[in-house]
């Protein structure tokens, strides 16, 4: 029994990451009906710059990598839209190229290297588990980003706003709301918070340049699990994924574990009930 | 006349092929890309189906592509049967396991969709690495023999081309069918297309099952061809790829696959190989995206329209709107 | 059971709310049957829980004495009954002959793989539906459009496009999703015309409709829902002389402008 | 006779054999081909081998101790099993007498079909044992320029019986490189009186993986064994055995013998045992002493083993080249000198003989268990 529990509490803590990637993910569908599927590079790029330069100078900087990466997506993003493009896979699909840009780029400058940086060392026990301090700090960081997240998009004007301009562009527009700011924004502090998890990989488990298609994928699925529109279910779905890899690998034949999250995700999908948005059309 | 018309990508295909092949197979290089090429289009001809018709952004058909490719090399190297004979397997599997998937994605969103078959194709590639003693596990499985005739690499280029002029014309046959235009109008509105009379989840399912067996196809020749499998060779990137391949042609024109196919496949030939080809291979994408995003065949389509509109309004023929202002 | 369309007793609550309570409704053939209310009367819950877009929670449907009640939308479609949409979403470079042939699907014998075959017989098949599209194109005016794209189609012209597709099936009973919304009234007048053909042709039509005017000039029989319920039942002049009827639907004549929402 | 003698006899012997010599066949330089991972998972070992590589041409300026001019060019194989066959196919298109790669061995087995249809060997630097497996039908065209995994697992395992660990926990990645190792120590243990108590994995791009750890240590193992070759992984998994509070001694097979490896856990651990394909920025040995200097003059830092597998693979095929003084040189007697090329000139270990029964060449005793100490590999005497 308190193996089970150790596991569970350890996969909470994993999932965090998994938490912080998803949330960027889920603000941009709440606000452009698209995906970013380079946020995994944001955090790469983040930890190689941070753990280069070291210290809270190197974190800085390797947020504003992560940003400055971000902001290259929103202009392609202006760009395509601007060119009249209204289909929310091809801005999908165009951060799948950035992504081999960023991670591409990393292989180059920094070669084939991992980056690794441990600052809290120190763990708690906590009636015979042990949990690392950094972990902890992890999950807070999550839940703090994830919770603002949430009070900003459901009850904030800026939320309304960046949900006006999902729903109806143009009539958003016609409202006076900045759409086009707003989405780029949107992109911007999605850079930061993936950037935000890259340094927390970086400080706890370490990352090198074949990371970003994994980690974007688990941010997705993290994202997606429980329906992608709030961040708060981002949160849920990340530690839950974590928690049911954590289980999986520590009772699990190996093949099984790797299945699990998968399965997972087939799971809550094929419990969740008809999207009567498709029923109706309604593809975004 | 109508027989002619209603096939004219299979036949441009086919015109293409017999005029590039015997050019291309005269170098050792040429062939091989060819014959890679072909397989690659038959894969981004796969996606193209099951997106661009059906609806159903997938990032499985690497997956199916591997299950097609593991049913060659488990049929002829563990089972010793007669190349060809596997052929069946490598059709049939795909669709056996992509249809009940079908089901449960039709009735999600977009993204949902592409998350599910995603899952679906990691699942599949665990379960074939994981079953040691039957796929060879991470080895994998070598020595799959050829095709009896089919030995020299030209010769695999023109069947694996052969192969994407066939399926192509089945495509063809189905856009321009009762259920290629429902599959097409279900695409935009799933209450439309059942006000139709269509039954969106089995259509949808129908479609699917039809795309993974084209991906099992090309797993099939990829196995002959290239005489290894592992899981490695058709992994979840080639299902990333594909999907940019069928995108970046235009996904919902029955040539667009390919063209996309020969465009990122012939970049990445070309920029330099090393570390940075990442960086020149993103930012192609990228600007390919920007000038083209229905894809290249939807550039190529905007302009022929323009054109045509010039050719019109020039010979005076009636529009819609005089048509309509026309009627009784 | 009699012939006709025959909706009975139909409930449908939606987590809680009965949207419909008990509603009983009839279209016969060769008949126009009115179905007036405001917004949120439960008129398009009535309509797609008679198509089978929305599963009924009590009452029956039939067709012709033949229980269709809870069938999915495709298999009601089999059954002869046939929907309009306001707006559809089309691909907008489908052409008007395309669009009108997908009509005819629920009639396709040959089968999948026949047609991906291009079988002799799947080819033959094609030939005859575009024949009958065509046929049903010429019927309603539209044949001359038969290459235009849908997207290049005014409104108007449009919502005859969907009646010709609907018609195509070969239904023997017809809902028109308000088809007159946003039409310009020439638009309108051919529009009425082309009903009351259909109507002669022997078919029934059910028609839910805001403009008070297409549904005087069409329908020989109205019912009028309210809150779920019918209000009131009969002929158009009738209903609209109808105390309750003025007070809870014409009185709210502001409602009527905004009735170019969506179908549900 | 020291590397200088013996390249003052080479050049020598050289330049008689140059003007005893065909003149023709020695204007031509000799192509060689550098298949090897420059992007995706396996640039880890890509990159370091194609450094060595250039940095050894560099020096040599393109000339063979024997004197013939030869001539490399690289390819990618990204990685992937159908790139490398594509990158094999376009060097042997390219008039190439021999192939260095490619890296992965997947890769290998994939092209090997196409090294035999086209005449061409392949020198690869895997450890993966399937590649030099005789029954393969291409078998004559494939020869090993590292040690097998199967080496290096012994040489690590039977390290490990020298200590008092009975139960041994294994950690390992998941692709062919973790699973072989997996399997290699279940069927090496015993016979070391080492019994392997408890699997766990991960794939390359955990960022967590406290679980595994947690899992190794609640079966009780006395020993952890790591079969990674993602530095990531690695670092990662040692913190996190660190703070489940899996105390154990760790070993760890070749893949982790990386300098970044060293450096992200020298802050973790210290005493954990890694056996590698020499020590190259460490303690080197003589001749990769004079391997490092090369690196550092063409202005790279030696990363671990990656550089002395791409050396041996490029010396191999010098070797060969050099064994051929004055003959046309073409795939097919390429691979008939490689077939009893025997201790050549190189910079790592050991002995390296191979022979028509023998495509491995190399064994143990190019291999050295080494010791993390002040965040570097220590020779283990």
């Amino acid at each position: 029994m308190i193996h089970f529990v150790e596991y569970v509490l350890r996969g909470a803590l994993a999932g965090a990451i998994y938490a912080l990637l998803a949330a960027p993910m889920s603000l941009l569908f709440a606000t452009a009906r698209t995906i970013d599927f380079a946020v995994g590079a944001y955090a790469l790029i983040a930890a190689a710059v941070a753990a280069t330069i070291g210290g809270i100078a190197g974190a800085e900087a390797g947020l504003a990598a992560a940003m400055l990466s971000a902001a290259i997506m929103s202009l392609i993003f202006v760009g395509l839209k601007r060119l009249g493009c209204e289909d929310g896979i091809v801005f999908a699909l165009a951060s799948f190229g950035l992504s081999a840009v960023i991670e591409s780029f990393v292989l180059w400058y920094w070669g084939a290297r991992s980056f690794i940086v441990s600052y809290v060392a120190a763990s708690w026990s906590l009636g015979g588990i042990r949990l690392d301090q950094q972990g902890l700090f992890n999950l807070l960081i999550a839940a703090i980003v994830v919770v603002i997240l949430h009070v900003v998009v459901r009850h904030s004007s800026l939320g309304r706003m960046m949900r006006a301009s999902a729903v109806n562009a143009v009539g958003a527009t016609l409202a006076a709301i900045p759409v086009e700011g707003l989405q780029m924004g949107v992109y911007l502090a999605g850079g930061l918070l993936a950037g935000l998890a890259g340094l927390l990989v970086l400080y706890s488990a370490g990352i090198d340049f074949t990371a970003p298609l994994g980690l974007t994928l688990s941010g997705f699925g993290a994202a997606i699990v429980f329906g992608v529109g709030s961040p708060l279910r981002c949160l849920f779905g990340g530690i839950a994924m974590g928690v049911a890899q954590a289980l999986a690998s520590g009772y699990l034949s190996e093949a099984l574990s790797a299945m699990t999250p998968f399965l997972f995700i087939l799971l809550v999908l094929s419990m969740r009930p008809a999207d009567t948005e498709a029923l109706a059309g309604g593809r975004p | 006349m109508s027989f002619v018309a209603r096939r004219g990508n299979t036949l441009v295909l086919a015109i293409c092929v017999l005029i590039a092949l015997p050019v291309v197979t005269r170098n050792a290089v040429w062939t091989d890309s060819a014959a890679l090429l072909g397989i690659y289009a038959l894969l981004a001809l796969s996606v193209g189906l099951s997106y661009g018709q059906a609806g159903i952004l997938t990032l499985s058909q690497a997956a199916f592509a591997s299950l097609g490719a593991y049913a060659a090399a488990i049929c002829t190297v563990r089972w010793g049967w007669p190349p060809l004979a596997d052929l069946p397997v490598a059709l049939l599997l795909p669709a056996l396991i992509a249809f009940p998937v079908a089901r449960l994605v039709a009735r999600l969103s977009p993204l949902a969709t592409a998350l599910s078959t995603l899952a679906i194709g990691s699942i599949i590639a665990i379960a074939i690495r994981s079953a040691d003693d039957f796929t060879g596990g991470y080895m994998g499985i070598a020595g799959v023999p050829s095709i009896g005739f089919v030995k020299a690499p030209a010769s695999y280029a023109w069947l694996i081309w052969a192969m994407v002029v066939i399926v192509v014309f089945l495509y063809e046959n189905l856009c321009h069918s009762a259920y290629g235009r429902a599959l097409n109008v279900l695409r935009f509105d799933q209450a439309r297309a059942a006000a139709d009379g269509v039954n969106p989840p089995m259509l949808v399912s129908a479609a699917f099952a039809i795309s993974s067996s084209i991906a099992g196809v090309s797993g099939w020749l990829y196995a002959h061809y290239i005489s290894f499998v592992s899981p490695e060779s058709l992994d979840a990137h080639l299902s990333i790829s594909a999907l940019l391949m069928a995108v970046v042609g235009g996904a919902e024109f029955i040539l667009g696959p390919i063209l996309g196919t020969l465009l990122l496949d012939g970049l990445t030939r070309l920029l330099p190989a090393a570390e940075l080809q990442g960086v020149y291979y993103g930012i192609a994408l990228i600007v390919i995206l920007l000038v083209a995003r229905r894809g290249i065949f939807g550039l190529i389509e905007g302009g022929l329209a323009q054109v045509r509109q010039l050719r019109r309004s020039r010979s005076g023929e009636v529009t819609a709107l005089e048509i309509e202002a026309s009627r009784p | 059971m009699s012939g006709g369309l025959v909706a009975k007793g139909m409930e449908v609550s939606f987590g809680g709310v009965r949207a419909l309570r008990g509603v009983d409704i009839v279209v016969s053939p060769g008949a126009v049957m009115g179905l007036i209310g405001r917004n949120g009367s439960g008129k398009s819950t009535l309509f797609n829980c008679i198509t089978g877009f929305v599963r009924p929670s009590g009452g029956r449907v039939s067709v012709d004495g033949k229980d269709i009640t809870g069938m999915r939308p495709h298999q009601v479609v089999a059954k002869g009954v046939g929907r309009t949409f306001q707006t559809p979403r089309l691909e907008a470079r489908t052409s008007v002959l395309t669009a009108v042939t997908c009509g005819l699907y629920a009639s396709v014998r040959s089968s999948l793989v026949g047609a991906l075959f291009g079988s002799p017989w799947a080819m033959r098949e094609e030939r005859l539906l575009r024949e009958r599209a065509e046929a049903e194109m010429e019927r309603l005016g539209l044949a001359n459009l038969r290459h235009v794209e849908v997207g290049k189609l005014s409104l108007g012209l449009l919502r005859l496009v969907e009646v010709a597709r609907c018609l195509v099936s070969g239904a023997r009973f017809v809902m028109l999703d308000e088809p007159a919304a946003g039409l310009t009234s020439v638009e309108k007048d051919k529009l009425a015309a082309e009903v009351r053909a259909v109507a002669a042709r022997g078919l029934g039509v059910l028609l839910v409709e805001h403009n008070i005017d297409m549904v005087r000039q069409l329908c020989r029989s109205v019912a009028v829902l309210e809150t779920g319920n019918v209000l009131c039942q009969g002929t158009p002049d009738e209903v609209l002389r109808n105390d309750d009827v003025i007070r809870s639907y014409l009185g709210a004549l502001g409602d009527i402008e905004d009735a170019a929402g969506g179908w549900q | 006779m020291n590397l200088r003698m013996l390249r003052a006899l080479a050049i020598c012997v050289g330049a008689v054999a140059m003007i005893a010599g065909s003149a023709r066949a020695q204007d031509a330089p000799v192509k060689i081909g550098a298949v090897l991972s420059l992007s995706g998972p396996a640039a880890v070992f890509g990159i370091p081998e194609r450094d060595a590589i250039q940095a050894i041409v560099a020096k040599m300026s393109s000339t063979t101790k024997g004197g013939r001019k030869f001539e490399i060019s690289f390819y990618d194989d990204k990685s992937n099993p159908t790139e490398a066959t594509r990158a094999v196919n376009q060097a042997i298109n390219d008039k190439v007498v021999a192939i260095v790669g490619p890296s992965t061995g997947s890769g290998i087995l994939a092209a090997g079909p196409i090294a035999q249809r086209l005449s061409t060997p392949l020198i690869g630097p895997a450890g993966t044992l399937a590649i030099t497996d005789p029954k393969n039908e291409f078998y004559p065209w494939i020869f090993r320029a590292a040690p097998s995994d199967a080496s290096d697992v012994r040489a690590i395992l039977q390290d490990m019986a020298k200590g008092n660990a009975k139960k041994v926990g294994i950690f390992y990645q998941e692709d062919a490189y973790g699973k072989t190792g997996v399997d290699l120590a279940r069927e090496v243990g015993p016979s070391l009186g080492l019994n392997v108590v408890e699997t766990a994995s991960a794939p390359y791009t955990a960022t967590d993986l406290t679980a595994q750890a947690t899992k190794l240590r609640n079966a009780g193992a006395q020993a952890v064994f790591l079969q990674i070759s993602i530095a990531a992984l690695g670092s990662s998994f040692v913190k996190a055995a660190r703070q489940v509070g899996l105390s154990v001694p760790i070993y760890a097979n070749a893949g982790l013998a990386q300098r970044s490896f060293a450096e992200n856990v020298g802050n973790e651990v210290e005493g954990l045992r890694i056996v590698s394909i020499g020590n190259l920025p460490y303690d080197p040995t003589p001749g990769e002493a004079e391997l490092a200097k090369m690196l550092e003059a063409a202005g790279k830092q030696p990363q671990g083993w990656g550089e002395l597998t791409g050396s041996n693979a490029l010396m191999a095929a010098l070797g060969a080249i050099d064994r051929q003084k004055g003959k046309d040189i073409t795939g097919a007697s390429m691979r008939e000198t490689l077939e009893s090329l025997c201790d050549f000139d190189k910079f790592a270990r050991g002995r390296v003989c191979y022979s028509a029964k023998d495509h491995d060449g190399w064994h143990e005793d190019a291999l050295v268990i080494t010791e993390v100490r002040n965040k570097q590999f220590r020779s283990v005497p």
